[in-house]
């Protein structure tokens, strides 16, 4: 039997014709669904798609940011008023992929993948999402925890407040491959200064849990204080605190708990 | 950036050559960069058929059921193929130069022996629909302890992987569970060097990841006649192989293959044509056989993993004195090539040295993995790995440079190797004194100096008295057998005086057609079975 | 001060072709009536040349230019056998087969050329440009072409050759290993140098130097493609790759490029290589086989240069920031040798 | 099931084409249009061996749903030639000896393409960044590199 493929002119047809068919995908950029299917999975039985303008929609302009789930990574990388972050959607895949790969896909790729999704943790996005019985916005952190049971839904866009300054957001994704490697482990931090003092600190890891995580141990030792060395040091040796990193290819649990407070630190303290 | 120092071993050469010596554009490149050099796959063919294989989600243990019935009803499914369809299911690589016996199914029968192993074929209309058909396939396990390490799979009581080798150990020369080899007396001058270095070495195994993966194109051709399109490293290995699996004539096939998406050893196996070409047969209808992606890495066959033991004598001027080795080759859960790996791999010991005193013992072992198989550098990379940084040790230890060291211990011209044969056209020492020269490595005059083509023979070429482990040795081989020899053996020999230790008891054989023949190894010299 | 340093070296030799020989070629050489040369082989070309240095080989042989001869690639039904190419057997063993049958092809050739200018065939000789002539007398010449045509459609003689190479099977005394593995060996020397983070344990390829001795090299462009890429997959093997990151335990295995790791072509580093030539006795031209030898060098001397950085001594591969960084924490932090 | 019908541009061509549901352009392109050239590697997306063009941009044919390039334009190395001339990027690839078993070289050479009709004078960097999706096992992707930066009219470096 071949796959069905059913196209349609909005999102909430879209998200309508999802949650009825538990063999329903949607075909965001494809670096997921097409790949199940090339390797048969059979559990793919239809393939959703919708044409709404809406999901592709980038809206940069103001201090609140939004995208489409359908936005690509290489769209964000054209886009000067989304330089905050150009850093993880470069960090996702090769040039074919990021013109492929697109936000909402992103949300739902499993470990090694879903870098970018670790960047929209830091900045407590939200997401919108479209079930069968109308939408509602869901704050990422919440979302990513209940992923696996949100096969039936459709992701319209996610949204986040711009950092206040290029220093405030910082991104690195450890990867034994380069350019293009998977993640050993990722990390995005956003720490806006206020009154020279850290105020409302996020941290966020990729392959430090199941899903993406924030690292509260690490963001109470940040928070109130400056972004001196002691004050580096302290989040780094927290870092690890919460976290369940897992054995896999790219890397042990073990050696992610010994390399997160590094990489950390680093990346606060600037460093290469 | 490469340099070509045609000033060393200029008196060896005639350099001029017309043709020879010349950076002579690639044949194949205006095709490869065009993207018209023809790869197996880009044949399309009329009413093409594709196959997929269930494969065990168990690493060992026995199959109660296998349930097809649903499957067969399946949308598209053309044809299943099960074990009892492959009319020779069993066999062994090496068996083309009569070397091994066979032990590997195409499909599955009464036991799984690694995870992964094909089990069931499907030929269907496409690959949806053969993937759909695959996960109709239901297979009962019950599942048997197995065995991961080479040294837990040789202790007692260790789960047998494969009952054609009841000790998990492959047989060579109808005797011994390893290859030996042994020149002087190692243990009496590691008992005199000034240090003794023992160190344990291991190499996980190595995907061979070629951009193209394993697979092949099989269709009926006229006069009943199959064309086979291949990715094989090896065309008649391939072409002889299918010809015994489907128990047919060779020119029953055409195989046509030639330009690959690399190999690097894993397209050595004769993996996907047998079943293809069956699949062809019991069709009547072109079958592709290819692996994905996730298969090819997962359950092509490796570069098996090896761990070595080496221990070394050395004298406190830098001579090494005596290296005693012991490796053991993990061949997974058949032989395919790793057999050969092992005694190569002896053969190379104790690699570019001349060193008077030299024990090996090698083991080709079999656990419950995806079976290895050869890749670049066979036998000798991870024994590469191993000596290599125990030269640096020694060197460290003596507190040698270590160039300098590589350069005292090399062989030269006329000394004698540990395999018994007078070593000819040596360039180690220039090796290393070019690669000194290119790293800016400072090396003191007399090493400069040197040279392969000095100082070599005489009492280095010596072969010293070796004890042996046993006291009776066999005859040596009666009579040279050319390879590709499958009849009957034509000279018998007497069996070796000391009896081999026995067998333990033996094991269920499979349930398929043996048809392992008596056979004459014209490798050992040794009756197979 | 958490980055490190260090070289380390690594000499190895390697046999060519199938261990214990046994392991036969054949190639058969036919000229068209234009004078062009067809090789047919069952040999494989898997990107290492067979195709391009057999070429070579049988243009040298005949004395044609290489233009005038294509080389056609496993066919069962019109390549004479070919035990495969592995073991680095392609230019040593399908070489030499070539080579004699482009010489009986040859001699052929010369007898018709003979006939044409009416000299004996021991008085002519090639001029590798397509033309036949009399020693000495360039003059007193014939094209290639017109050999073939009068061969062919005059004199009635096939232009064409059968080769067939062979290094006979040796036996292996099963209690001293006594044998006869190869008849030529190639060499190299690599000096690797790696810079080591000492806090994560990740090791950077710095660059590379080389000498390799490889008989002769026939086409020094194909030699470099291979010792390119095959020290790429030393570096990839010695710090990389594995499809069982936890063995002997077999979880975890990758599934696709991302988890199977592999340098990309931001992890590689200079090169600078040195080709030796101490031709083989029985080698095409002295041609040995840089095949599977070049990666070899490269992962004990990055395992020795990992030591000169940081003092530490991985003895398992593939050599991962994970076991880096669990020795130098064993030995209670880096401890960086002598610089070299 | 009835078959999808598709039209699209290839390598500056109308075609037309009917697909099954869930094929994916790389299959199409190679078993319905005739275009050997894109490969398959691995169905992943992470090999590279299948990149094609759409509307200039680099995708993967594999992970590619065909019935989305309706009315779009493919570009594959079928179409790179000029006219019977090799186009510069063939040129230097060959003359740089950038392949071996030549299986990565199409999804190379389309990569190295997308780079240069953007940015026609790349540094060594950007030519990195720009291959990077693509996997080859034969190389060690130096020679690679340098034939970009030679068709890009750079220096080869060593």
């Amino acid at each position: 039997m071949a796959v069905i493929v059913k196209t349609f002119a909005s999102a909430s047809e879209a998200a309508g014709a999802l949650s009825s068919d538990r063999g329903a995908r949607y075909l965001g950029g494809g670096t997921l669904v097409m790949r199940a299917l090339n390797e048969g999975d059979v559990s793919v039985s239809t393939v959703v798609r919708a044409s709404d303008q809406a999901l592709t929609r980038i809206d940069a302009s103001g201090p609140r940011v939004l995208l489409g789930a359908g936005v690509t990574f290489a769209r964000i990388l054209a886009e000067r008023d989304l330089a905050f972050l150009h850093a993880p959607a470069r960090s996702i895949g090769g040039p074919a992929v990021r013109n492929m790969g697109t936000v909402g896909g992103n949300l739902f790729a499993p470990t090694p993948y879903g870098d970018f999704t670790v960047a929209l943790l830091a900045l407590e996005a939200t997401v919108a999402v479209q079930g069968g019985f109308g939408s509602r916005d869901i704050p990422i952190e919440e979302f990513l925890q209940a992923r696996d049971r949100q096969a039936g839904t459709l992701v319209l866009s996610v949204s986040c407040t711009r950092p206040a300054s290029s220093e405030a957001f910082r991104y690195r994704k450890i990867a034994r491959i380069k350019p293009k490697g998977g993640s050993v482990i990722t990390i995005a931090a956003h720490l806006p200064i206020s009154g020279g003092r850290i105020a409302g600190a996020r941290i966020a890891f990729g392959s430090m849990a199941p899903t993406q995580i924030r690292a509260r141990a690490a963001e109470r030792a940040l928070e109130g204080r400056s972004l001196d060395v002691g004050t580096i040091a302290a989040a780094a040796s927290a870092a690890g605190e919460g976290t369940s990193p897992a054995d896999n290819a790219l890397g042990s649990a073990w050696y992610r708990r010994e390399i997160v407070g590094v990489h950390l630190r680093r990346l606060l303290s600037g460093q290469e | 950036m490469l340099e070509l120092r045609k000033d060393i071993f200029a008196d060896e050469r005639d350099d001029n050559l017309k043709e020879i010596g010349k950076g002579t554009q690639r044949q194949d490149m205006l095709g490869h960069v065009t993207g018209t050099s023809s790869y197996f796959n880009d044949h399309q063919l009329q009413g093409m058929l594709h196959l997929k294989v269930v494969r065990s989600t168990e690493a060992h243990a026995r199959l109660r059921l296998i349930d097809t019935t649903e499957a067969e009803r399946s949308a598209g499914v053309r044809r299943i193929i099960r074990g009892s369809d492959v009319p020779r299911n069993l066999n062994t690589l090496l068996s083309l130069i009569n070397f091994g016996k066979d032990d590997e199914p195409s499909l599955a029968v009464d036991k799984v022996r690694y995870k992964g192993e094909p089990i069931v074929a499907i030929v269907a209309d496409s690959e949806r629909e053969a993937f759909e058909a695959i996960a109709k396939v239901k297979v009962d396990y019950e599942p048997l302890p197995a065995v991961f390490d080479v040294e837990d799979a040789l202790k007692p009581g260790a789960p047998v992987v494969n009952e054609t080798y009841p000790r998990n150990t492959f047989t060579y020369h109808e005797t011994y569970d390893h290859q030996k080899l042994r020149f002087g007396d190692a243990d009496a001058a590691l008992a005199t060097a000034d240090h003794v270095l023992e160190q344990r070495y291991q190499m996980s195994p190595i995907e061979h990841a070629p951009t193209e993966t394993n697979g092949a194109i099989a269709a009926p051709d006229t006069n009943g006649r199959y064309v086979v399109y291949t990715s094989t490293q090896a065309l008649f290995f391939s072409v002889d192989t299918c010809a015994k699996i489907l128990d047919v004539p060779s020119n029953t096939f055409h195989f046509i293959g030639g330009t690959v998406g690399g190999g690097f050893g894993g397209k050595v196996d004769t993996l996907t044509e047998p079943l293809a070409i069956l699949g062809a047969m019991l069709t009547g209808r072109p079958v592709r056989y290819v692996f994905g992606r996730e298969e090819e890495m997962q359950y092509g066959p490796p570069r098996g993993a090896e761990r070595i033991y080496v221990k070394d004598g050395v004298m406190r001027d830098g001579r090494v004195v005596a290296r005693k080795i012991r490796a053991y080759f993990d061949s997974g859960a058949y032989t395919r090539l790793s057999s050969y790996a092992a005694v190569k791999c002896a053969a190379h010991l104790p690699g570019p040295y001349t060193i008077p005193n030299v024990y090996g013992d090698v083991y080709c072992v079999f656990t419950n993995r995806t079976p290895a198989t050869a890749m670049r550098g066979f036998g000798v990379t991870a024994m590469d790995f191993a000596i290599e940084c125990q030269m640096d040790k020694l060197a460290n230890l003596v507190g040698m440079d270590p160039m300098e060291f590589r350069i005292l211990n090399a062989y030269r011209d006329g000394d004698m190797k540990a395999h018994r044969r007078e070593a000819k056209n040596t360039a180690l020492i220039e090796c290393v004194q070019v690669a000194a020269e290119k790293a800016k490595w400072p090396i003191r005059d007399e090493f400069r100096r040197a040279s392969s083509r000095k100082d070599g023979g005489g009492s280095r070429a010596v072969i010293p008295p070796t004890p042996t482990d046993s006291h009776a040795r066999p005859p040596a081989p009666a009579q040279q057998r050319t390879s590709y020899d499958r009849l009957p053996p034509t000279v018998t020999r007497e069996p070796p005086r000391d009896p081999p230790p026995p067998a333990p008891p033996p094991s269920p054989r499979p349930a398929a057609p043996s048809h392992g023949a008596t056979r004459f190894s014209s490798v050992f010299g040794t009756r197979r079975r | 001060m958490t980055r490190h340093r260090g070289r380390g070296i690594a000499s190895i030799n390697y046999p060519i072709g199938m261990n214990l020989g046994g392991d036969p070629s054949q190639a058969l050489v036919h000229s068209n009536p234009s004078g062009k040369f067809t090789v047919a082989l069952s040999s494989i070309d898997l990107g290492q040349g067979m195709k391009s240095v057999t070429r070579q080989i049988c243009a040298e042989t005949l004395g044609v230019p290489v233009e005038d001869v294509y080389v056609d690639t496993a066919d069962s039904d019109t390549g004479p056998h070919c035990m495969g190419s592995f073991a680095s057997r392609g230019t040593h063993r399908v070489g030499n087969a070539v080579m004699a049958a482009a010489r009986e092809a040859r001699g052929v050739m010369m007898e018709a050329a003979a006939e044409e200018l009416e000299v004996n065939a021991a008085d002519l000789e090639t001029d590798g440009r397509g033309n036949i002539h009399v020693k000495g007398a360039p003059h007193r010449s014939i094209s290639t072409k017109d050999v073939a045509i009068a061969a062919q459609f005059k004199q009635g003689k096939t232009i064409s050759g059968r080769g067939i190479f062979l290094v006979p099977l040796s036996d292996v005394d099963p209690e001293t290993g006594e044998m006869s593995p190869a008849t030529c060996y190639a060499h190299a020397c690599l000096v690797a140098e790696v810079e080591v983070d000492d806090e994560t344990g990740e090791v950077e390829m710095v660059r590379m130097d080389s000498a390799y001795e490889l008989g002769r090299a026939l086409n020094p462009r194909l030699v470099e493609q291979q010792l390119v890429g095959g020290a790429w997959m030393g570096v990839s093997h010695a710090l990389y790759e594995t499809p069982e990151p936890y063995y002997p335990d077999p979880s975890h295995g990758p599934r696709d490029f991302v988890e199977y790791l592999m340098p990309g072509p931001g992890d590689i580093c200079p090169h600078d290589i040195a080709v030796l030539e101490r031709p083989a006795p029985d080698g095409p031209f002295g041609a040995k086989g840089p095949g599977e030898m070049c990666a070899n060098p490269v992962l004990p001397a990055v395992a020795n240069a990992i030591f000169n950085a940081v003092g530490v001594r991985i003895d398992d591969l593939p050599i991962t920031p994970e076991k880096v960084l669990r020795a130098i924490k064993s030995q209670g932090g880096p401890r960086p040798q002598a610089r070299r | 099931m009835p078959k999808i019908p598709v039209q699209f541009r290839h390598n500056g061509r109308d075609v037309a084409i009917f697909v099954d549901g869930g094929t994916n352009l790389l299959v199409a392109l190679r078993e319905l249009i005739g275009d050997m050239t894109p490969k398959f590697g691995c169905g992943q997306g992470g090999c590279g061996t299948c990149s094609v063009l759409i509307d200039g941009e680099l995708h993967l044919s594999c992970l590619t749903l065909a019935e989305t390039v309706a009315g779009r334009s493919i570009e594959t190395l079928d179409g790179m030639k000029q006219g019977p001339n090799l186009h510069p990027l063939q040129r230097a690839f060959a003359d740089h000896f950038a392949a071996q078993c030549g299986y990565c070289t199409p999804g190379m050479l389309m990569a190295a393409k997308a780079l240069l009709d953007r940015n026609p004078a790349p540094s060594r960097a950007e030519i990195v960044e720009a291959i990077s999706g693509n996997i080859c096992r034969c190389t060690g992707y130096e020679p690679i590199i340098n034939a970009i930066l030679a068709a890009a009219g750079g220096r080869a470096s060593a």
